[in-house]
C-alpha cells in the first residue's frame, strides 16, 4: 500500500480507513509518495493535542509526542481515504507544509497554527486565520482554559 | 483571561456605552488582511492572485493575455468586501484589490463568527454534543447532527436499528432540499431577483414546518442522537411529507422558468467564476463546486454511507464549472433529493427508531417509573453521559455545501477528547481568489453566492 | 407679468423647500457633535485606517462625460418641445438632426471602449451559442456508473 | 435648540405624539445577521411573516439609512469592535435589538470566543429570547419596541441614570477585560 521507498509505519486500519504514521521529516516525502499514489485530495488537515492523554493505542515504532498532526488524504479514482498521523514534540513543534502538493492546505494549516500553534515551514502566509490577530495564546491546547464567564446564579466555578 | 474568573474580582471600569463619543474598535487584522503588493510573499502573491497550481515564481499568475497584474500600485484600490455586507452569506470579509471594477487579487478574512465550538465540543458529553454540532452549519442543522452521531456510533461500534437510518436518510433529504431552497433564495437576491426570495422561504417554511412537527423546533433541532434519533416520527408524517414534495415538484417550474429564462441572471451567472477540475481538486474544493468542474464525485455514491447505496439517484455534474453550472446542479439536485425521499416513503421499516442498547440510549419515559435498572440508566446516561472505548475516527457524509466530515478522538471518557469537524465552506471558499480573479466586483458578488458559505460551519 | 408668474412661484417654492429642510433638521435634529466613527467612511463596518485612493480610473470619468452630452441634448430639447406644434415638419427634421449629430459623438465613444467595463481577459470558456438551460451543461451520472472518472480525477 | 430640549407641556404634547408615531411606523432594520438568528430574521422578512405590515418594509445595508440594529447572532470576540463601528454610525434616533440567546447573553458558548452579552458593546432596548427566536417571537419583540418608543422619551432614550438603576444591586456585570473595544480616544 505504501511505496517502498518511504519508510512510515502502518497503522492497520481504523473503521474502515488506512491509518499510516510517519515522522515527522518523512511526513511530506510520505504525502508526495501517496499523492502520485493516486489520492488527489487532501481533505482535511488538522492536529490534536495529546497533553492529557499520553497513553494513546500507538503501533510500536511511534514515539508518543504531545501534538499530532492529522492529514486525510483522500483518492477520488480509487474511493478510499488515508490519514497520515504524525507526532509532533511541543518544543520543536515545527513540520513541513504541504502547501506545494496541495495549495488547499494553506487554509487548514493557517487554522492549526492559529489553534494549536504548530509552525509549518514553506507555508507563504503563516497567520492566525480565525483569531483575532493581537489575541495572546492557543485557543485549542488542553492547558488553555475554556474562558467561561462564571454565570451569576451558580457561584461554583465547577462544570456546567 | 484562561483561568475562571470570580464575579467582581477586580471593579472594570464601567464604561457608560449611551452618552459618550463612541468606543473606537480595533478591527485591524494585520498579517492576515490583504497588505500591498510590496508586503505580501511571493507565494501568498500568488495564491491571492488565484494561481493556484504551483507555477515557478518568476511565471506571471495565469496566462499572459491576462489582466495587467502589474498595475502600479496607487492606481488600484484595496476595498473590504466587510463582514457586515448583504450580499456575503454572513460575516465572511473579502478584501479586494480593484484595478477600476476589475478584481485583481482577493483574500477572505474569516474568524468573525468564531465560536469556539470545537473546545466547547470537548467539555459536553457525547449525550450534549449534537446540540453544540447543530449549530455550525445553521442551514443544514441535521447534516451535522448526522455525522456527529455516525462518528460516536463508529466510535462505540454499535448498529443502530433499520427504522432509525432510514429517518436519519429522510430527514437528511428533506434538509437538502430546504438548504438548496435556501441557496436559490439567497443566489436570486443577490442577482437581483426578489421575487426568488420569497418563493424560496416561502416554500421552506413548509419544510420548516414538516421539522417543527417531528424535532419541535424549527432549527437546531438536536433530533439525531447517537444510538438513532431523539423520538419516533409523528404519525401521518407520509402525507405530510407527500404534500410538501408534491408542492416543490410542480413549484420548480416556476423557479426555472423565473430564473433561467431571465437574460440578466444567465448573462451574469454563465461563464462567470469557471473553475477547472485540476484547481477544484487542488483547493480541496467538494460538493457543487467539485461537481461543476465535471468530476462525479459525490460521497452518497462514492462511498455510500447509511442505505444510499440502495436508493436510485442521480450525481448531478457540471461542464464549465462556473457559476450556470452550480446554479443548474443545485436546482437538479432537489429534483434528486425529491425521488430520493419518494423512495424512503414506501421503504420506510417498522420498528424502533434507535438502538435498545440500555448503556447508550435513555429508556423511554413511561419504564423509569416502574422499573429502578431504567431509572438508574436514565440517571446515569443523563448526568455523566456514556462512555466511549478509545480510539479515533474520521466519518464524512454529503453534505448541501460539500464533504462534511467529524474527525472523532475518545479517550475513553464519555466527553469526546478531541472534536473536528471538516466544514466545507472553509475549504470551498478557499477557491474564491481563483475564480474571483479578473472578474468585475458585480462577478464577485455572483460568485461568492454561489459558493454558498455558511459562516458558521467555517468558522466554527 | 402674468407670464413671469408661474417661473417666480416655482423658484420660490424651491428655495422655500430647500431653506425649510435645512433649517428643520438644524432645528429638531438630536445631538449635534458628531462622533469621529460617524464622521468615519462607512466600510463595511471596518475601522479605516488607510486614506481612501484619490486617483481612480479613467473609466469612471469617461462614463460621466457620456452623461454629460445625453444632458445638454435634453436641455436643449426643452424649450423646442415648448414650441415644437407651431414649428411643424421643419422643428421635426431640425430636432432629428440635432439628435443625430449627438448620437454620432455616443458611437464614437462607444466604439473606442468607453463602455465595455468587461474584464480585460473574457473569462468566459468558449460557450457554445445556444441558449443554456438547467438541464443542457450537466450530466446525470445514473447508480451503473463506476467510481468517477471524470477528466481529471 | 433640539427636540430634546423640548419642555413637556400640553402645548408640545401632540408633537411629541406625532414624531413618535412616525418614528415606531417606519423603523428600518440594518442587515446585521450573524448566525443562526440571521436565517430567523430573513425569514420574518420574507413572505410567510412579513414584517413589512409594521412599516420595517425594507433591510437597509448601510447603517447611514438605519433606525435599528437587530443583533442576530452570535458575537464573536473579532466582531465586536466591527459591531460598534456600525453601531456607531447609524443615525440617530437609533435603537437595538439584542436577538437570541447568544446575543444576549452568550448563550450556550460561554468561552472565550463569544462576548457575554452584547449589551457590553453596545446599549442594548429589547432581548428577543430563543434559540432562535422564532419569527413570532421576534414579531412580539418588534412590537415591545415600537410599544417603547410609544411611550418612552423622545430622544433622552437612555440616560445614564437609568440604566444604572436597572442593575441588580450587589451585583456588577462582569465584563471581560479582553472585549476589543478600546476605551473612547
Amino acid at each position: 500500500m505504501t511505496p517502498a521507498t518511504v519508510s512510515p509505519v502502518p497503522g492497520g486500519v481504523s473503521t474502515g480507513q488506512d491509518v499510516v504514521f510517519a515522522s515527522v521529516d518523512r511526513y511530506h516525502e510520505t504525502v508526495s509518495a501517496h499523492k502520485t499514489d493516486g489520492f488527489a485530495m487532501l481533505a482535511d488537515l488538522t492536529a490534536v493535542d495529546y497533553l492529557v492523554h499520553p497513553g494513546r493505542t500507538l503501533p510500536d515504532g511511534v514515539v508518543p509526542e504531545r501534538f499530532e498532526v492529522v492529514a486525510n488524504l483522500l483518492s477520488l479514482s480509487a474511493a478510499r481515504r488515508l490519514r497520515v498521523r504524525v507526532q509532533v514534540p511541543e518544543n520543536a513543534a515545527v513540520i513541513a507544509s504541504l502547501w506545494d502538493l496541495y495549495p488547499g492546505a494553506e487554509a487548514m494549516e493557517r487554522e492549526v497554527f492559529d489553534m494549536f500553534g504548530i509552525r509549518f515551514t514553506g507555508h507563504p502566509d503563516l497567520t492566525r486565520i480565525l483569531m483575532p490577530e493581537d489575541w495572546e495564546g492557543y485557543p485549542l491546547r488542553k492547558d488553555y482554559g475554556i474562558g467561561r464567564v462564571p454565570v451569576q446564579f451558580k457561584e461554583s466555578p465547577g462544570p456546567r | 483571561m484562561t483561568a475562571d474568573r470570580t464575579p467582581g474580582a477586580e471593579e472594570p471600569p464601567r464604561v457608560d456605552l449611551t452618552t459618550q463619543e463612541g468606543l473606537i474598535g480595533e478591527t485591524e487584522e494585520g498579517g492576515q488582511q490583504l497588505l500591498p503588493r510590496p508586503q505580501t510573499a511571493p507565494g501568498e502573491l500568488a495564491r491571492e492572485r488565484g494561481s493556484v497550481l504551483r507555477l515557478p515564481e518568476d511565471t506571471p499568475a495565469g496566462d499572459p493575455s491576462d489582466i495587467d497584474l502589474e498595475a502600479p500600485d496607487d492606481e488600484t484600490m484595496i476595498i473590504n468586501f466587510g463582514p457586515q455586507h448583504p450580499s456575503t452569506h454572513g460575516v465572511l470579509r473579502l478584501m479586494m484589490e480593484l484595478d477600476g471594477e476589475t478584481v485583481l487579487r482577493t483574500k477572505p478574512v474569516i474568524g468573525y463568527l468564531h465560536t469556539g465550538m470545537e473546545k466547547t465540543g470537548e467539555e459536553l458529553t457525547y449525550q450534549q454534543g449534537a446540540t453544540n454540532v447543530t449549530r455550525m452549519d445553521y442551514l443544514s442543522p441535521l447534516t451535522n447532527e448526522l455525522v456527529f452521531s455516525m462518528a460516536a456510533e463508529a466510535l462505540l461500534g454499535i448498529e443502530i436499528p433499520p427504522r432509525a437510518v432510514w429517518i436519519r436518510m429522510l430527514l437528511a433529504e428533506m434538509q437538502r432540499v430546504a438548504s438548496h431552497l435556501m441557496w436559490l433564495a439567497t443566489n436570486g437576491m443577490d442577482l437581483g431577483s426578489t421575487t426568488m426570495m420569497i418563493f424560496g422561504f416561502r416554500e421552506r417554511e413548509m419544510v420548516l414546518g414538516f421539522f417543527e412537527k417531528t424535532t419541535g423546533v424549527r432549527m437546531n433541532h438536536n433530533f439525531i442522537r447517537p444510538g438513532g434519533t431523539a423520538a419516533d416520527l409523528p404519525d401521518g408524517w407520509e402525507d405530510d411529507v407527500l404534500v410538501i414534495i408534491d408542492t416543490i415538484d410542480a413549484r420548480l417550474e416556476d423557479y426555472d422558468q423565473l430564473l433561467t429564462g431571465q437574460p440578466i441572471f444567465r448573462e451574469r451567472t454563465e461563464g462567470v467564476g469557471a473553475l477547472t477540475a485540476e484547481e477544484a481538486l487542488a483547493l480541496s474544493a467538494t460538493g457543487p463546486i467539485l461537481r461543476s468542474t465535471g468530476i462525479a464525485w459525490d460521497l452518497r455514491r462514492t462511498m455510500p454511507y447509511l442505505k444510499y447505496d440502495e436508493l436510485d439517484f442521480d450525481v448531478i455534474v457540471g461542464t464549465y464549472g462556473d457559476n450556470f453550472d452550480r446554479y443548474a446542479i443545485r436546482f437538479n439536485e432537489v429534483r434528486e433529493s425529491i425521488k430520493i425521499i419518494r423512495q424512503v416513503l414506501d421503504r420506510m421499516p417498522a420498528g424502533d427508531y434507535r438502538v435498545q442498547d440500555k448503556k447508550v440510549t435513555p429508556p423511554p419515559r413511561a419504564r423509569i417509573d416502574e422499573s429502578m435498572e431504567a431509572l438508574i440508566h436514565h440517571f446515569k446516561i443523563f448526568t455523566e453521559g456514556f462512555k466511549v472505548p478509545e480510539g479515533e475516527v474520521y466519518t464524512a457524509i454529503e453534505s448541501p455545501r460539500g464533504e462534511i466530515a467529524c474527525y472523532m478522538v475518545s479517550d475513553g471518557s464519555a466527553k469526546p477528547y478531541r472534536m473536528h469537524i471538516r466544514g466545507p465552506s472553509f475549504v470551498n471558499m478557499q477557491s474564491l481568489p481563483v475564480m474571483l480573479r479578473g472578474g468585475l466586483v458585480a462577478d464577485a458578488i455572483a460568485t461568492t453566492s454561489s459558493v454558498d458559505p455558511v459562516m458558521g460551519e467555517s468558522d466554527r | 407679468m402674468d407670464q413671469y408668474l408661474p417661473i417666480v412661484v416655482l423658484l420660490v417654492l424651491g428655495f422655500l423647500f430647500a431653506a425649510l429642510s435645512i433649517v428643520a433638521s438644524a432645528l429638531l435634529a438630536p445631538r449635534k457633535r458628531p462622533t469621529t466613527a460617524k464622521l468615519a467612511p462607512y466600510e463595511c463596518g471596518i475601522v479605516p485606517d488607510r486614506e481612501p485612493p484619490q486617483r481612480f480610473p479613467v473609466r469612471f470619468y469617461l462614463v460621466a462625460m457620456i452623461f454629460i452630452i445625453f444632458d445638454i441634448e435634453i436641455v436643449f430639447l426643452y424649450p423646442w418641445a415648448v414650441i415644437f406644434r407651431s414649428l411643424r415638419t421643419f422643428g421635426l427634421i431640425e430636432v432629428v438632426v440635432f439628435a443625430v449629430i449627438v448620437f454620432v459623438s455616443f458611437l464614437y465613444l462607444v466604439s473606442n471602449g468607453a463602455l465595455d467595463w468587461g474584464p480585460a481577459k473574457s473569462l468566459r470558456p468558449a460557450l457554445s451559442d445556444e441558449r443554456r438551460t438547467t438541464q443542457s451543461t450537466i450530466a446525470r451520472v445514473g447508480p451503473e456508473a463506476g467510481p468517477p472518472t471524470g477528466r481529471a480525477a | 435648540m433640539g427636540l430634546e430640549d423640548l419642555q413637556h407641556n400640553f402645548l408640545t404634547g401632540r408633537l411629541e405624539d406625532l414624531v413618535k408615531w412616525s418614528r415606531r411606523n417606519s423603523v428600518w432594520p440594518v442587515t446585521f445577521g450573524l448566525a443562526c438568528c440571521a436565517i430567523e430574521m430573513m425569514a420574518v422578512g420574507t413572505a410567510d411573516y412579513d414584517i413589512s405590515r409594521f412599516g420595517m418594509e425594507v433591510f437597509r445595508a448601510s447603517p447611514r439609512q438605519a433606525d435599528l440594529m437587530i443583533v442576530a447572532g452570535r458575537v464573536s470576540q473579532k466582531m465586536a469592535p466591527v459591531l460598534r463601528q456600525v453601531y456607531d454610525q447609524m443615525m440617530e434616533p437609533k435603537w437595538v435589538i439584542s436577538m437570541g440567546v447568544c446575543a444576549s447573553t452568550g448563550g450556550m458558548f460561554n468561552n472565550y470566543a463569544i462576548v457575554q452579552g452584547v449589551d457590553q458593546i453596545v446599549p442594548v432596548d429589547v432581548y428577543a429570547p430563543g434559540c432562535p427566536p422564532s419569527p413570532e417571537t421576534l414579531l412580539h419583540t418588534i412590537l415591545t419596541l415600537h410599544e417603547k418608543i410609544r411611550t418612552g422619551e423622545i430622544t433622552q432614550r437612555r440616560s445614564a441614570a437609568a440604566a444604572r438603576s436597572r442593575q441588580i444591586p450587589g451585583w456588577t456585570p462582569e465584563r471581560p477585560d479582553d472585549v476589543r473595544v478600546a476605551t473612547p480616544r
